[in-house]
């Protein structure tokens, strides 16, 4: 289960230093940008990037952005240093480290981007490095299609979130972000409002995982933890988060925005919940938490009190500490026991004390158990949910719930592997080394050190943030430990209670969910099924289409042709036919009849020499007709193609087999006649206007003067249209040229 | 003026009669590279010709349009000129590792320059009857290169792709019949105007003809079949060339004539070509999912993104024609370097068929990333070129609100995603079943800088396209402007019209 | 083919239509004739060679490789083409020089035109002739 | 007067035209439709050409009447060898030809050109 | 007929092409007639070439007297509704040596009416005639022998 | 006359297009050379026919009297030869599909799209 | 024009066209594969007369071009189709009876 993960004592070198030491310095360079955050300014960087388009490479600080910044920047940091131990000698560590950076920068770019195009760009890289990072251990089947799976449905988010972001960009006049928002109340009021929210949704569901999209979200743990961590904690199911957030201030306040967010946010979080204590694998069951966290960031993003802002907020930097923690301690446990199965774990309190002591700390902060920041954010979120106009029952009750869980599951991934009894793994476990603990333990004190100094966070990046969402910073609610008894104590202690009896009970509420959730339709289980019908409907188009037989594709062919031209006839209406007969000589008609006569023997016979001959009296026939008309180069020139037709024909069917019976086809009959029907309709409609002579008669009065030839025919052809010829005989050039090659590629005797 | 638009159609011609000279001699591959070369650095200076002055035309043996041949090239012609002339040097580098000199000596190199004489003669005419020549050109240079090698599949493709290539040919041919016998003119700036007199019903008539017989060359629903019947048969970087660039001409041809000619009852040839546009991506993508060999998947994708262009044709506004101009560019980037990255795939890995290779992503790193460009860029994926052209394809649809192909061009990008990353996952990822380790140190160092350096080098133009569209997009947009507003290729080829 | 009478007529009639071509290629310009009824016509000479005697007889006779009679006749198509670059005249304009020109007889007229029309020639000639051949000994 | 002679001329080659191919529709075999046919066809051919000659009565046309009249009697007697040897070598079924002189036929026919494979 | 013979045959031919009699189109034609012999060199054996011009005219002659006779023959067994044809293959043996005489006597039996040169045998001795009206095979071939071949030989090989 | 031959040519056309729908190479090289045909002479009839005046101009004079339409006889010249080059290779090709897939029959041909391609 | 010369050429065109059009029978008819040759070869010969005809006819010495070009090589259709005939009895003695 260790992700096939080597632990090397070469380590990385080189490769796994740099990565590290970039992503601690885009930290210190997004702390050091936080005094001006924290002073309520934003920080708008830009140089036009396609201005034919008006998109601009255009950057903003803000402190929505900023807190984002921070917890990319600074998880990112833990985990490359935490990876480079735990994938140390990893042969590929190098292009893990490529690709985990690539990511943090390009989610850094998501959040940063201050244009609808260039946050598109980064939305999309980062789909296109998580991707990579899925299927890192790409030799096992698993790994691979849970990669595929995660692309297709976020990239299939990603092509509606697209379509959305250019409506967007349509109605209101501008790819700017901070633009639009500028634009105030407006896009609520545009015509395409919905259609775009609807769009834009689509994109950050799937990307965030919400219910119905949620099933891609704990296949993606085929990665190796350090990216569970990274991407599931902190960054890039939180991009939807983000978007959502930043489109906030334009977007919200309708009731489609509210109650879509709402319920769906609020259904994502208990559904994940359940989920989650369903699982007996450590990393799963932090994935459905992850979950939960971001239907319920998402149910707060669809209000516009000041408390539930405040929330999501505080919410948002909550999870991200003690879920990327809990990530990571995983990763210990997995790699010191080999385990990640809650059955098998046990007792590892005493042999990995320190790894202990941080899972309690960000479990309790998970748990929302005081001093917490966890608690604080739990508190807000009761605020919050309290503040809901409309049904704060029914938010509030989804967020108890699922707080709940989430308080059992936080015993079951944190508690029960550290302190219940002794479980034999036929392992002896011992203790991470520092730069994989290092993480953890950072992550779970700053979890408990903003639990006792919550003025730190609300300063620097709560208030900022919520400017961000509201555009108003008074929006922003204290973050206290002790508020005073008021309704949200009532229902946190009513949560610890609930949340300690579904633990206690888990085992058992677990065997009940199993049942429950069996009996709802998996959309996992569908992906497999989908692939396939995806493929079976692709194999029968291409069967019907692509058939492999020359027949049907001249056929379909032909028909095209026939069906194009009479059609086409039919919408323009035909003309009447103007049939003048009254210049036909008898010589006309005959040469006319000998023609029709040498097509059809071709047709009917059977015996190649008739074939060939009658196509000869075709050919005669034709030059006949050059001969009557006037036409001496083009009749010697038919004549001459003909007879050397002719030669080779008889050369080649020395090696061919003769002809079989000519068997009559209706179909085939009958669009023949349709195609040979429509070209002399068209041609006879043609023939029945008049032609100018503009190019003839210049032809005709400068071809000796000019030219210095009395053969006008062939001074177009060597003259006035020499290039024609020119690419001509090119054509006979390599005509011979191919047919050589043909000829003398394959010899004698290569035959099958 | 004449011999700027000349040369780039005598040097190949020139290159070709030199490669045939010395074809028993190793010379004769340099000699290759060298004349495609000097088209580029041709085609350069005439892309710098038509941006600094604007269309320019040039009259062949010095007779006035509209009695001689001319050549003309706005910007579209020159920048098909242009890539075509950097996907030549590419191929033609590739060839020294790719093409063996049993095909060297049956006049590989030679058909090669001349199709691309043919292609480059199909871009710079203005004279319908000496396009359908330069067709005839580079059709029968691609028949010969298609058979090249003599292997049984390339036969049987090369019987299905002959076939249905003459059916077409000989459409184009009686079409050209047709609109001669109307406008007695067949200089292309003299019909725009000359068509305005004919009949407007039976010109409707014969525009769906031309419709279908270039249909047939550019690879459309439900024309297309020759394509993915046989482009995965002959040498990869004979499929490279046919790939990037053959089906290209089918859709300039499309684009040229339908904005020029056939601009009479948009309301009906367009929206025909905006059903053809949906159902050839559709149907194009959706025979790539079906496939199991990387080739076979790539042709296919050729004929859904053949869709994309036709619809920035049929929506007609000014976005989607820079759309269009901008896909034909990227695509003939990409989709040329995916098929040389397949032989070089073939060479390593020992084949095609995705399901008997793998392990390139482990052994094969670089070629990895330089899959990893085109194929992204193809699926549409920011910042490599791909995305771009389908943004600006997909705003166009949206802006018109044709909702329903805006959500079929969509889809089919997933679509596409999901055949690349079949290839990735199958090609690159899995580990190869028969345990071999696909490196590319398999190969000797020259084979290595013939294969990598073209596929690089088109990798890099892909990146370049895709961070730094704006020249790009401006590029498209002026040459989307020429062609809504033909008056300066008209006056251009004619003089002053009173 | 091992026809006594064949082969007699074809010593003469493969002369004779070659003779024949040249002059049909010659007289063009100004009469039915030109460079592709020139070449097809000569061709069919070798072809009739090839066919009453054997192709390694006629390619005896040919001594050139037919498909470098071709690529010789497309350059020097070509190069009557370009030859108007001298004269700083457009693509295929073409350069005409009258030898012993008077005031109503042009004279002996050279042109490029007439170059052009002899690759021409020489194209159709020798691509017949490379598939003629060809065919006839793989078959 | 050159004219009813032009006249009489092609009127009397289209005569021969017509007897030749009356006669390749209804004589017996195919060899006796060759002497029909190539012959006959030939000198109606020759005689409408000289029916043209007389009424042009230029040299240059003369001459390429006499030309095309020397073609056609250099060639066709050698198409029609080249026919006639292969009614017999392939054993095309003939009519009434009994008093054929057999005995060395066969081998001049069929044993002098073998099938070159 | 040798090969400056043939060679002035050419130029006459070129002559007869161009329609202009002249000295320079006689040299003209001669030099291209020149260069398409080099051609065909391999064709030509060597072989002695005498003029023998009352033996052409006498063959020129005898050869159309022989063709409208015997056309005229053919014609009436068309015409006529009853098949009078007494169809047989004889052999001639071939006394003319050169290719040109052989080539002469083959065509100038198969145009006449009635007689078809069917092949010439591999030694060049022996020729297969179908004769339409073969009553008397010896009678046929002794005609022929004396009479056609006779006058080839005499014009072409001057024996 | 021109409707006369257009009639012709549809005849020719349709001739072909059976030919060509006939599943047999040969056929379809037989239905190739007609419709080859047809095109050449939709040009011809398209231009307009005229009899007796072939377009040459006469010694002494500068320009015809009365000639026949020049332009669409060097097109067809040119689309004659073009569509010679093309019926070479495409019998040459018919030649080896013979050889090497023994077949004449393209539908059986199932090299390169193999029937199990299609599962 | 002369009437009588018109008349004349009237009747020599009728009488080439029935003529190629019996031959045009002939071929149809077969049986063997030399019957359907000699017919092609006819017409040929046929159609050289055509020419002279038309020479007359449209007072056109251009024509004859064609008649000499079609004099000196209609023949070689003839030839390959007999060598064909040949040759292919003996690679497929069934087959050309069949023909
Ligand atoms: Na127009
Ligand atoms: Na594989």
């Amino acid at each position: 289960m260790a992700d096939g993960a080597a632990t090397d004592a070469r380590g990385n070198g080189i490769t796994g230093v740099i990565p590290i030491l970039f992503a601690g310095a885009l930290f210190v360079y997004f702390m050091s940008l936080v005094p001006t955050v924290a002073s309520l300014e934003a920080i708008r960087w830009s140089v036009p990037w396609i201005p034919s388009l008006g998109i601009e490479f255009a950057f903003l600080v803000d402190g929505l952005s900023l807190t984002f910044c921070l917890l990319i920047a600074g998880i990112g940091t833990l985990v490359l240093l935490y990876s480079n131990t735990y994938l140390a000698g990893h042969p590929q560590y190098a292009r893990f480290a490529l690709f985990l950076t690539a990511f943090m920068v390009s989610m850094l770019g998501l959040v940063l981007a201050d244009d609808l195009i260039l946050l598109f760009v980064f939305w999309e890289l980062t789909t296109l490095t998580s991707y990579m990072l899925i299927g890192f251990s790409h030799e096992a089947e698993k790994s691979r299609r849970n990669a595929l799976q995660a692309l297709f449905v976020t990239g299939a988010g990603g092509l509606a979130f697209l379509a959305g972001l250019i409506l967007l960009a349509a109605a209101s006049g501008t790819t700017s972000i901070s633009g639009i928002i500028a634009q105030g109340d407006g896009l609520k009021a545009h015509a395409m409002y919905l259609p775009i929210l609807i769009l834009l949704l689509a994109g950050t569901f799937t990307k965030s995982a919400q219910v119905p999209f949620h099933f891609w979200l704990p296949n993606a743990m085929a990665a190796p933890t350090p990216v569970s961590a990274f991407l599931h904690s902190a960054t890039m199911v939180k991009a939807g988060v983000y978007v959502m957030a930043r489109m906030h201030p334009a977007m919200s306040g309708t009731d489609v925005w509210l109650w879509t967010l709402t319920i769906l946010g609020a259904i994502t979080a208990v559904f994940a919940s359940l989920l989650s204590l369903r699982q007996t694998d450590l990393k799963q069951a932090l994935a459905y938490t992850t979950l939960m966290a971001l239907g319920t960031l998402t149910l707060f993003l669809g209000q516009e009190s000041g408390y539930a802002m405040t929330a999501f907020a505080t919410f948002l930097i909550v999870h991200s500490l003690y879920k990327a923690a809990l990530f990571l301690i995983v990763g210990c446990i997995d790699k010191s026991t080999g385990t990640r199965e809650t059955d098998q774990l046990g007792g590892l309190g005493r042999l990995m004390p320190i790894t202990a002591i941080a899972a309690a700390l960000a479990a309790t902060s998970m748990a929302g158990f005081p001093p917490f920041l966890g608690f604080i954010g739990k508190e807000l979120k009761y605020a919050g949910a309290i503040a809901v106009a409309s049904e704060p029952i029914f938010v509030a009750g989804a967020v108890l719930l699922s707080n709940a869980l989430m308080l059992a599951v936080a015993g079951v991934v944190a508690f029960r592997p550290f302190w219940r009894g002794q479980v034999g793994t036929g392992q002896s476990p011992k203790e991470a080394p520092w730069q994989m603990l290092a993480g953890p333990v950072i992550l779970a004190i700053l979890g408990a050190l903003f639990g006792i100094y919550p003025d730190l966070l609300q300063v620097a990046l709560v208030n900022p943030t919520v400017l961000s969402l509201t555009g108003e910073v008074e929006e922003a609610k204290e973050l206290q430990l002790w508020a005073g008894v008021n309704i949200p104590l009532f229902l946190s202690i009513a949560t610890f209670v609930l949340g300690l009896a579904i633990y206690a009970a888990h085992v058992k509420i677990r065997a009940m969910l199993d049942r429950g959730f069996n009996a709802i339709p998996n959309l996992d289980l569908k992906w497999d099924g989908f692939l396939d019908g995806l493929k079976a409907l692709a194999a029968w188009q291409t069967r019907l289409v692509q058939t492999g037989k020359l027949s049907s594709y001249l056929f379909a062919t032909f028909f095209t042709i026939a069906a194009g031209i009479i059609l086409t006839l039919a919408y323009t209406g035909m003309p009447p036919l103007a049939a003048d007969f009254s210049d036909v000589e008898w010589k006309h008609t005959s040469i006319a009849a000998l023609i029709c006569a040498g097509a059809l023997l071709t047709l009917f016979t059977s015996s190649r020499i008739a074939a060939i001959a009658a196509l000869g009296v075709v050919g005669i026939g034709i030059a006949l007709i050059f001969i009557v008309f006037s036409a001496p180069d083009v009749a010697i020139t038919q004549l001459l193609v003909e007879t050397l037709i002719v030669v080779l024909v008889a050369v080649v069917m020395l090696r061919l087999p003769s002809l079989p019976k000519a068997t009559f086809n209706l179909k085939h009959a009958v669009l023949s006649v349709a195609v040979g029907a429509s070209i002399t309709l068209m041609l006879i409609e043609v023939v029945a206007t008049p032609l100018d002579l503009r190019l003839t008669e210049y032809f005709e009065v400068t071809s000796w003067p000019e030219a210095y030839g009395r053969n006008i025919v062939n001074v177009i052809l060597v003259d006035f249209r020499a290039l024609d010829t020119f690419g001509e005989i090119a054509v006979v050039v390599i005509a011979a040229l191919s047919a050589y090659a043909l000829l003398r590629t394959t010899r004698k005797g290569d035959q099958q | 003026m004449s011999w700027l638009l000349a040369l780039p159609i005598a040097i190949p011609f020139l290159t070709a009669v030199a490669t045939f000279l010395t074809r028993d001699m190793p010379v004769g591959r340099w000699l290759s590279i060298i004349g495609s070369a000097i088209l580029l650095a041709a085609s350069i200076v005439l892309m710098n010709t038509v941006l600094r002055e604007g269309v320019i035309a040039g009259q062949m043996g010095g007779w006035a349009a509209p009695f001689g041949i001319t050549l003309v090239a706005d910007l579209l012609s020159a920048v098909m000129v242009l890539i075509t002339a950097i996907v030549a040097v590419a191929v033609s580098i590739y060839a020294l590792a790719d093409v063996d000199e049993k095909m060297e000596r049956l006049g590989y190199h030679a058909l090669f320059n001349m199709l691309i004489a043919g292609v480059v003669g199909a871009f710079v005419t203005g004279d319908l009857f000496n396009l359908y020549v330069w067709f005839e050109v580079m059709l029968i240079a691609s028949f010969g290169l298609l058979v090249l090698g003599g292997r049984p599949e390339q036969i049987d493709g090369g019987v299905k792709y002959v076939a249905l290539n003459l059916v077409s040919t000989i459409m184009f041919l009686t079409g050209i019949g047709l609109l001669y016998g109307m406008t007695g003119t067949l200089n292309m700036a003299d019909l725009a105007s000359a068509v305005d007199t004919a009949d407007q019903q039976l010109l409707t008539v014969v525009a769906v003809l031309f419709m279908i017989a270039f249909g047939v060359k550019a690879a459309v629903f439900p024309l297309f079949f020759w394509l993915p019947a046989s482009y995965h048969t002959p040498a990869f970087s004979v499929s490279a060339v046919f790939a990037g660039l053959l089906t290209k001409v089918g859709v300039y041809a499309l684009l040229r004539m339908f904005t020029l000619v056939f601009d009479h009852d948009t309301a009906f040839t367009h929206t025909i070509l905006l059903w053809v546009a949906g159902f050839t991506m559709v149907v194009g993508v959706l025979g790539a999912a079906a496939q199991s060999d990387m080739r076979k998947i790539l042709s296919f994708h050729i004929v859904s993104q053949i869709g994309y262009m036709i619809l920035g044709l049929a929506l007609l506004t000014p976005l989607a024609i820079v759309g269009a101009v901008f896909y034909l560019v990227h695509h003939i980037v990409v989709k040329a370097n995916l098929f040389l990255i397949a032989g070089v795939a073939q060479r390593i890995a020992g084949g095609t068929e995705l399901s008997r290779i793998g392990g390139l992503y482990k052994s094969a790193p670089f070629l990895a990333v330089l899959f990893v460009i085109p194929a992204f860029s193809l699926a549409g994926f920011p910042p490599l070129s791909g995305f771009w052209a389908k943004f600006l394809l997909v705003k166009a649809t949206l802006e018109i609100e044709a909702w329903f192909i805006a959500f079929i061009a969509l889809a089919v990008g997933l679509l596409t995603i999901y055949s690349m990353t079949k290839i990735w996952a199958q090609a690159f990822w899995e580990p190869h079943p028969d345990g071999v380790e696909p490196k590319l140190s398999k190969l000797s160092t020259r084979e290595r800088n013939a294969f990598l350096i073209p596929i690089a080098g088109l990798a890099i133009l892909t990146v370049i396209i895709g961070t730094m569209p704006e020249p790009f997009v401006q590029f498209a947009e002026r040459s989307a402007a020429q062609l809504l507003d033909p008056t300066p290729y008209i006056t251009a080829v004619l003089g002053e019209q009173p | 083919m091992n026809s006594v009478i064949l082969r007699a007529g074809t010593s003469y009639l493969a002369g004779l239509l070659l003779v024949f071509s040249v002059y049909m290629m010659l007289r063009g310009h100004n009469e039915p004739g030109g460079g592709f009824i020139g070449g097809l016509t000569g061709a069919t000479g070798f072809v009739l060679y090839a066919i009453g005697c054997s192709v390694g007889e006629a390619r005896k006779a040919l001594r050139v490789l037919p498909q470098t009679i071709a690529i010789w006749g497309l350059f020097i198509a070509l190069a009557a083409g370009l030859f108007a670059a001298v004269f700083g005249d457009a693509l295929f304009t073409g350069q005409w020089l009258f030898i012993g020109e008077t005031e109503d007889d042009k004279g002996l007229p050279l042109s490029s035109v007439l170059v052009f029309d002899i690759g021409v020639y020489l194209v159709v000639f020798g691509s017949v002739l490379t598939l003629v051949f060809a065919m006839e000994e793989e078959i | 007067m050159s004219e009813i002679i032009a006249g009489s001329l092609i009127i009397l080659g289209g005569v021969f035209a017509l007897i030749g191919a009356l006669g390749l529709v209804r004589m017996p075999d195919v060899l006796i439709r060759m002497h029909a046919s190539t012959k006959i066809g030939t000198l109606s051919t020759g005689l409408i050409l000289a029916g043209c000659a007389v009424v042009f009565g230029t040299p240059d046309i003369i001459i390429r009447v006499v030309a095309i009249v020397l073609f056609i009697l250099l060639t066709a007697p050698i198409g029609a060898h080249m026919m006639g040897r292969s009614v017999v070598s392939t054993g095309v079924p003939l009519w009434k030809n009994e008093e054929t002189e057999k005995d060395n036929l066969d081998e001049m026919l069929i044993k002098d050109h073998p099938a070159t494979d | 007929m040798n090969t400056f013979g043939l060679n002035v045959m050419l130029a006459v031919a070129w002559v007869a092409f161009t329609g202009t009699v002249s000295l320079s189109s006689l040299i003209v034609g001669f030099v291209i007639g020149y260069a398409a012999l080099w051609l065909i060199q391999p064709l030509i054996g060597a072989s002695t070439y005498h003029r023998r011009v009352y033996a052409w005219l006498k063959l020129i002659v005898m050869f159309h007297y022989e063709l409208i006779v015997s056309s005229l023959a053919v014609a009436a067994d068309v015409l006529t509704p009853k098949h009078r044809a007494r169809p047989a293959i004889i052999e001639m043996p071939l006394d003319v040596k050169s290719d040109a005489g052989i080539l002469l006597v083959t065509n100038l039996i198969s145009l006449t009416p009635g007689t078809l040169s069917l092949d010439v045998s591999e030694d060049r001795k022996t020729l297969l005639i179908h004769a339409m009206f073969a009553d008397d095979h010896d009678a046929l071939r002794k005609s022929l022998k004396d009479g056609m071949e006779r006058w080839v030989i005499d014009a072409v090989e001057g024996a | 006359m021109e409707v006369l031959f257009a009639i012709t040519i549809g005849v020719l056309v349709a001739a072909s297009v059976y030919l060509m729908l006939s599943n047999h190479l040969l056929r379809f090289i037989f239905g190739l050379v007609l419709i080859s045909n047809a095109a050449n002479l939709t040009i011809f009839v398209a231009g307009r026919l005229t009899d007796g005046a072939p377009p040459l101009i006469p010694v002494g004079a500068d320009a015809p009297e009365i000639a026949a339409n020049a332009l669409p006889q060097a097109l067809v010249l040119t689309a004659i030869v073009i569509g010679f080059g093309l019926f070479a290779f495409a019998i040459v090709l018919v030649f080896r599909a013979w050889t090497s897939l023994n077949s004449l029959t393209p539908d059986e041909m199932r090299l390169a799209e193999p029937e199990e391609a299609h599962k | 024009m002369d009437g009588f010369l018109e008349l004349s050429l009237e009747i020599g065109f009728l009488c080439v066209v029935v003529s190629v059009g019996l031959a045009f029978i002939r071929m149809v008819k077969g049986p063997s594969l030399q019957d359907r040759v000699v017919a092609l070869d006819f017409m040929t010969v046929a159609i050289v007369a055509f020419c002279g005809l038309a020479a007359v006819r449209y007072n056109t010495a251009a024509f004859l071009d064609v008649a000499l070009v079609l004099a000196l090589v209609g023949f070689l259709a003839t030839v390959a189709l007999a060598r064909f005939a040949e040759r292919n009895t003996f690679r497929n003695r069934e087959e050309t009876h069949n023909e």
